[in-house]
């Protein structure tokens, strides 16, 4: 199985012989520079490529959200107004770009640089594909929660730096949201890491299926419920309805970036978009089977991997649309409420579920449901 | 390039700006922030021995359990700080001396 | 040739941001240079080798304690204040402005510098290998080692930090006023 | 069947769990949790059930399971001195279990009927599991230690539910007394535990057992009587206490100020029981020690005397009470004559009936809301069924052929008289003997008057009668009675009809209660080599099955020197012959007296004046107790004591000290204002304030000044190093 972009590649022989060419050629081994060069290439396809995800992301709640309250949404810009992102992106570079009087410049211009960085950093270990992955980090997913934490660090410093009442209130409430839910998430997640017995993403979804049968979510009852809880967690995490408390409209204007204008604001929108990008993704890689399709020989042909990145992609999206579904059917929660559910129900239950895998595992020798069921 | 005298200078560094820190501010929460580098320093020492001149990886644990200690420390010192801070309204260091009189 | 651009720029990141940290005048600001320091030594660990204990050290800091000091030095008025004048016999003075730094400063490097002279022979005695190790994952090992040789010190620290969890959770709660009868 | 910890446990954990469920909870749950307490009895049942079938079907005096770990083991050298728990049963430890759930289940059916709409309703099942927990963990002990705790946990419930009803002022006086009296017996109780640990150096059943067939008593004496004697007539006193005998009877009347039902379950499953149970487990103690005279007397006055006190009580629950005590004789009176198996027999048939009895009564006094005998009359008409289960039981307790009281009490009488007359112990048994047969007089004739001045005849009150509602079958109320009421044919117990093998219907076993209750003395030897084997708690020890049953046919009787079968059987059947014609007189004089009305009771009354008098004062015990004992002694007492302490002790002791301590504090007045104030404190002070100055100026209070001078210290510390 392959890990990383770079190893995928070397795997051909074409691409071998043609690295060892140049390398005679030029009197000296490029190997390395090749491989860097590969990573480049991969981070930049792959940052670009989420960028415009996260930027259709708008464009999809914009679209969702109408059909959900009957109305049509964006029409105007190309062909089913598709090109609104577009029109968007260029009005918002364009915009003056205002800092309050008052504020703390540093951190004011820190903070979405921080937002947007804890976000990118994740890529570099999602799993598109089993070739498709910048890097299989054998601590994948403890990497991935730690360097997403940063964005709780960008919300709170864009709230305080602003020195505005709506700003400061949004930031403490956002920056507390997301340490708090971290907790269960990261209970979670430990299940499955449980379940797999790796913390490498690689390992994670290969220790998974194509079929539903094979995933976690339906390994056992108690992945089946870390699923819902890591879930709401990651809605939390991202800020997003029923829990966009950093953000309340009705209450805080627009929470932490009140004040933040042009391509800050967007910096931080972008954050936000592409993160529950991510959280989808990883939540598909953990419980709904990941990149897998039917096949180890098929799955590793370039073919294939088109045909994984397919899936993979398909897979969040769905996900990424249930978010959206969400937003826009349920009502928000109060502070308290939200604080109650994190603390008195998803974290005891998350820890439920972290030792009833740990249970399950020893009883039952790692067997899942379905392969108990039709045990022969 | 990289030995284990460069990782050392490094955490002697660390370890000089947070003493310099510890004694030189006056807010309780910059004596926390000194504290922290304090023992950043003493981690990295300890996992940058495990590298060069150990052959197992017992360094990576203790640099753990400092980790788990700093965030004891800290969690237990602020909020020392936030309830000083409601008492008295101030979190000057010299002001906290009523075990002086 | 990765591995020193890494080890310079985390070197450089770490640095740099303690010397920011010592000098900067707001706390806030302190506190995100604290930030940039940690972050810089977790790269430190990644070039040491140390995967696991890297992203602990993200994951810990940068999640927990510096939003933790943010919040501290949010609720506690955020602003570096002007220290008081105090001095003792007239001879020390009171810290917060150049003469403590001043002193802080020799203080430190008096220390350091005995602390030198003190572990200098035990630095001249650890044989240092003088290829580096290969990069290996160590998170198995760092497993099986924390549920082996050093279960007593994983234990005692899981109860250390429930103690802490407990014990601010009562330090920081909001007190009620005191009746009116005493 | 194989045993193992959890097969048996459930016996004692299954009330006691109802009983911390309800005591926690209670409140809580639907119906006050009566029916947790109903389910955990039934439990207990079921469990019961299967180890009595166990044992009946192993049909072997031989069986039985022990199960043990050591507590605490304080042994040194060759003496023992540590303490095993665990758990003993034999064929008797089977059948009481047996008994014991049986007849809780149904009192505890019948009191979710009776006790209804009390205010403290769920109090009193949580008080009413933990007291049936009591007996059964009592049952289950294999040593006296635990089963003292047991005992006492069943003082306590009694206490709680005697006094139940603590806003009527007797009831808190009848618990009182009820605690008090039987805690005489229990500190008595105590000290023979102590006399055995103390020789034995453990107090489990089957270790005193191999300790007396192994001589170990003999030679040791406490007090100058032998120890055997000593040890015996300590547990024995607390019989005396616990089942209300002779002379410490005084509670068990008053105790009638509980409930109904709790006085079903006191007078026939648990409390009193648990007192000859206990002299029964110690039987070989007790004829070690050469007790068994004092024994058949004590039960001889006290089936007697209390029959005599039933005689004229109005209340419907005093009848019964005494009626208990003077059974409860019966059984004591049995221990004492030898016949172990009849004394147990009597127990089982004795808590069947009884307890049926009780809970008629109760039905009664629910429905009539009196419990004035005077007052009713004629109620067999609106109270059918309880009417039938209740003449069943008068039946059965009056030792009429073909019921239950028959086969046992004219066995223990047959005993006695044998005893008494043919095996040449001369006098010694003569009036146990003659009592026993006295009170078997009487015994039909006062609850034959019950039943008449209750049900039969008119209505008396006639305001009473219309209350009275007429009554359905109920499964909480009267089925409880009637399925009880079967049990009371000797038919079950005997396996002939009258107990003497006259008549035989069943099989093989047909006489299988004489045959499986089999008196240790008998089998005392096997003790003697019984060796210990530690074992834990999920180990089985259990004999192997005997391939068949070595017991020939023989009688329980083994108390006194005996060998005569032929006398025995001889004289049983006289006394059985005997019996029945007193059972037959007695109740028709009471037909006479109280149906015909042929025969007017007040000429008796009159014949009798004085002695009706002592029996209205219950022969003047409690004032014995209260007015002589209590107030003329102890009182008395008190006041010396008191006078001694204020009178002597303190004018003399107390003031005289005072004078001398005058003396010394003047002149430690003076060092003290001289030496230690001027030249010791004033100086120290003078020094500390010079140090002082010195001090202040580094006790800055500044966290970071103090940092800097350490730093500095262990700079120092280093340059001196290096």
């Amino acid at each position: 199985m392959n890990t990383t972009i770079a190893e995928y590649f070397l795997s051909f022989d074409v691409f071998r012989s043609f690295v060892s060419r140049i390398s005679l050629w030029l009197g000296t081994d490029v190997t390395p520079f090749i491989v860097f060069m590969i990573f480049l290439l991969g981070a930049l396809v792959i940052t670009l490529v989420l960028a415009t995800v996260g930027g259709f992301g708008t464009y999809a709640e914009r679209k969702i959200s109408a059909d959900i309250q009957a109305r049509i949404g964006p029409n105007r810009v190309g062909p089913y107004g598709l090109f609104q992102l577009i029109a968007d992106g260029i009005k918002m570079v364009s915009k003056e770009d205002i800092a309050p009087k008052t504020a703390d410049l540093f951190l004011f211009y820190l903070a979405p640089f921080l937002a947007i960085f804890g976000v990118f950093s994740t890529f570099a270990v999602i799993p598109f594909g089993s070739g498709i992955t910048l890097t299989d980090l054998n601590v994948g997913v403890f990497y991935l929660v730690a360097i997403s934490s940063l964005v709780g660090v960008g919300v709170f410093l864009g709230g305080y730096a602003s020195n505005s009442k709506w700003s400061m209130l949004g930031g403490m409430r956002g920056a507390s949201q997301i340490i708090s839910y971290e907790i269960p998430v990261t209970l979670s997640i430990l299940a499955m890491v449980l379940l797999s017995g790796g913390m490498s993403f690689g390992q994670i979804v290969g220790s998974q299926g194509a079929f539903p049968h094979q995933w976690f979510l339906f390994h056992n009852p108690f992945s089946f419920i870390a699923f819902f809880v890591l879930f709401t967690g990651a809605l939390a995490e991202t800020n997003r309805a029923p829990f966009d408390l950093p953000e309340a409209e009705s209450e805080l204007v627009s929470g932490y970036h009140t004040e933040y204008t042009g391509m800050r604001f967007g910096l931080f929108a972008l954050a936000e978009y592409v993160e529950v990008f991510v959280v989808s993704g990883v939540a598909v890689s953990l419980f709904l089977g990941g990149y897998n399709v039917p096949g180890e020989e098929f799955g590793h042909s370039l073919a294939g991997q088109g045909a994984q990145a397919t899936v993979f992609f398909l897979k969040t999206c769905a996900l990424y649309y249930v978010v959206i579904w969400i937003r826009w059917t349920f009502p928000r929660l109060r502070v308290d409420q939200l604080m109650v559910i994190c603390w008195k129900y998803l974290t005891p239950i998350a820890i439920f579920n972290l030792v009833g895998c740990a249970v399950w595992l020893v009883v039952f020798d790692g067997k899942s449901m379905f392969e108990l069921f039709f045990h022969h | 390039m990289i030995s284990l005298v460069s990782y050392l200078a490094i955490s002697l560094l660390l370890f000089f700006i947070g003493l310099t820190l510890m004694i030189a501010r006056k807010n309780i929460v910059a004596i926390l922030l000194g504290i922290e580098l304090i023992l950043n320093a003493a981690a990295l020492n300890f996992v940058a021995y495990s590298r060069f001149a150990a052959s197992n990886i017992d360094g990576h644990i203790f640099s753990l359990f400092v980790i788990v200690i700093a965030a004891a420390e800290a969690a237990v010192g602020l909020a020392i700080v936030i309830h000083y801070f409601q008492l008295k309204e101030t979190i000057h260091i010299d002001e906290a001396t009523e075990l002086r009189n | 040739m990765y591995v020193n651009i890494l080890f310079l720029t985390s070197a450089l990141l770490t640095v740099g941001c303690a010397v920011a940290m010592l000098i900067a005048r707001n706390i806030m600001h302190s506190c995100i240079f604290l930030l940039g320091t940690l972050i810089g030594i977790a790269g430190l660990y990644v070039t040491l080798g140390a995967d696991f204990v890297a992203v602990t050290q993200t994951m810990v800091y940068v999640g927990g304690i510096v939003i933790l000091m943010l919040f501290a030095v949010m609720l506690t008025g955020g602003k570096e204040f002007v220290s008081r004048a105090q001095k003792l016999l007239g001879l020390i003075p009171a810290m917060g402005n150049k003469w403590s730094f001043g002193i802080a400063f020799l203080t430190s490097f008096v220390f350091v510098l005995s602390q030198f002279v003190l572990i200098k022979n035990i630095v001249k005695g650890v044989e240092v290998t003088k290829e580096a190790k290969p990069f290996v994952s160590t998170v198995e090992e760092i497993g099986e080692l924390l549920l082996t040789d050093h279960v007593l010190a994983f234990e005692l620290s899981s109860v250390l930090l429930l103690g802490a969890l407990i014990g601010a959770a009562i330090i920081a709660r909001p007190r009620k006023e005191r009746v009116a009868n005493d | 069947m194989d045993y193992t910890i959890l097969s048996i446990a459930p016996i004692f954990l299954a009330p006691f769990t109802a009983f911390v469920i309800n005591a926690f909870f209670g409140k809580k749950l639907p119906r006050q949790g009566d029916w947790v307490s109903v389910l955990g009895i039934g439990i207990a049942f079921l469990f019961a059930f299967r180890i009595f079938i166990d044992f009946y079907s192993t049909y072997s005096t031989e069986y039985y399971i022990h199960k043990y770990f050591t507590w605490f083991d304080l042994s040194y050298g060759e003496n023992l001195f540590k303490i095993d728990l665990g758990i003993y049963i034999d064929n008797m430890g089977a059948i009481m279990l047996l008994m014991v759930t049986g007849v809780a289940f149904f009192i505890h059916l019948f009191s979710t009927w009776y006790m209804w709409g009390d205010v403290r309703y769920g109090k009193f099942f949580t008080l009413m599991s933990l007291f049936t927990s009591g007996m059964l963990g009592l049952v289950l002990s294999d040593n006296l230690l635990s089963m003292f705790i047991f005992w006492e946990i069943m003082g306590f419930c009694s206490y709680s539910l005697i006094g139940f009803y603590f806003e009527k002022e007797k009831a808190g006086y009848a618990s009182i007394k009820a605690f008090m009296t039987t805690r005489v017996g229990d500190v008595f109780f105590l000290l023979g535990i102590l006399a055995i640990w103390h020789t034995v150096g453990n107090v489990s059943l089957p270790d005193i057992y191999a300790a007396i067939a192994n001589g170990s008593f003999e030679g040791h004496t406490v007090i100058g009587i032998s120890l055997a004697t000593f040890a015996g007539f300590c547990i024995f006193c607390g019989t005396i206490g616990k089942s209300a005998q002779f002379p410490l009877q005084v509670w068990l009347p008053d105790a009638m100020m509980g409930p109904t039902p709790c006085s079903a379950l006191i007078h026939a499953a648990t409390m009193v029981a648990a007192g000859v149970y206990l002299s029964l487990r110690m039987y070989p103690l007790m004829v070690a020690g050469g007790l068994t005279p004092f024994i058949a007397m004590i039960g001889g006055i006290t089936a007697f005397g209390a029959a005599t006190i039933a005689l004229i009580q109005t209340d419907l629950k005093a009848v019964l009470a005494y009626s208990t005590i003077s059974q409860l004789g019966y059984m004591v009176l049995g221990v004492g004559v030898g016949a172990y198996n009849a004394a147990f027999m009597h127990l089982i048939t004795h808590a069947v009936f009884k307890a049926c009895l009780f809970l008629s009564a109760g039905s009664v006094i629910h429905s009539v809301h009196t419990q004035e005998m005077p007052e009713m009359g004629g109620l067999r008409h609106k109270l059918k069924f309880t009417w039938i289960a209740m003449w069943c039981c008068t039946l059965a307790i009056s030792g009429v052929p073909f019921f239950s009281g028959f086969v046992s009490k004219d066995r223990i009488l047959g005993d006695a008289l044998y005893v008494a007359l043919h095996a040449g112990q001369g006098f010694t048994y003569m009036i146990p003997a003659a009592l026993g047969f006295i009170g078997a007089f009487l015994t039909p004739f006062y609850m034959c008057r019950m039943m008449f001045l209750t049900f039969h005849g008119k209505p008396r009150d006639q305001h009473v009668y219309d209350h009275c509602h007429a009554e359905h079958l109920k499964i909480n109320q009267n089925v409880p009675l009637l399925i009880l009421s079967i049990f009371t044919l000797g038919v079950f117990f005997s396996g002939s009809l009258t107990g003497q093998g006259f008549v035989k219907i069943f099989g093989s076993k047909n006489e299988w209660f004489k045959v499986l209750v089999a008196s240790p003395t008998e089998s005392l030897d096997k003790f003697a080599y019984y060796t210990r084997e530690e074992l834990g708690w999920s180990d089985t020890n259990e004999k192997e099955k005997p391939e068949h049953s070595e017991y020939e046919h023989q009688s329980g009787f083994a108390g006194p020197n005996h060998e005569n079968h032929e006398g025995l059987h001889h004289a049983h059947v006289e006394g059985a012959f005997g019996s029945i014609i007193i059972v037959a007189c007695s109740i028709f004089f009471a037909f006479l007296m109280y149906i015909r009305r042929s025969i007017d009771p007040a000429r008796f009354v009159n014949m009798f004046s004085v002695w009706v008098k002592a029996l209205k004062n219950k022969y003047y015990f409690d004032h014995l107790y209260i007015d002589v004992i209590i107030q003329k002694g102890l009182l008395k007492f008190n006041n010396a004591l008191a006078w001694f302490d204020m009178g002597i002790y303190d004018r003399f002791a107390i003031d005289g000290w005072e004078a001398v301590s005058r003396v010394g504090y003047k002149s430690s007045n003076w060092f003290d204002r001289i030496v230690v104030d001027k030249i010791g404190v004033d100086g120290t002070a003078v020094a500390t304030n010079i140090f002082n100055i010195v001090l202040r100026l580094i006790q800055s209070g500044k966290i970071q000044t103090y940092f800097i001078v350490l730093i500095f210290m262990l700079v120092t510390f280093v340059a001196v190093l290096t």
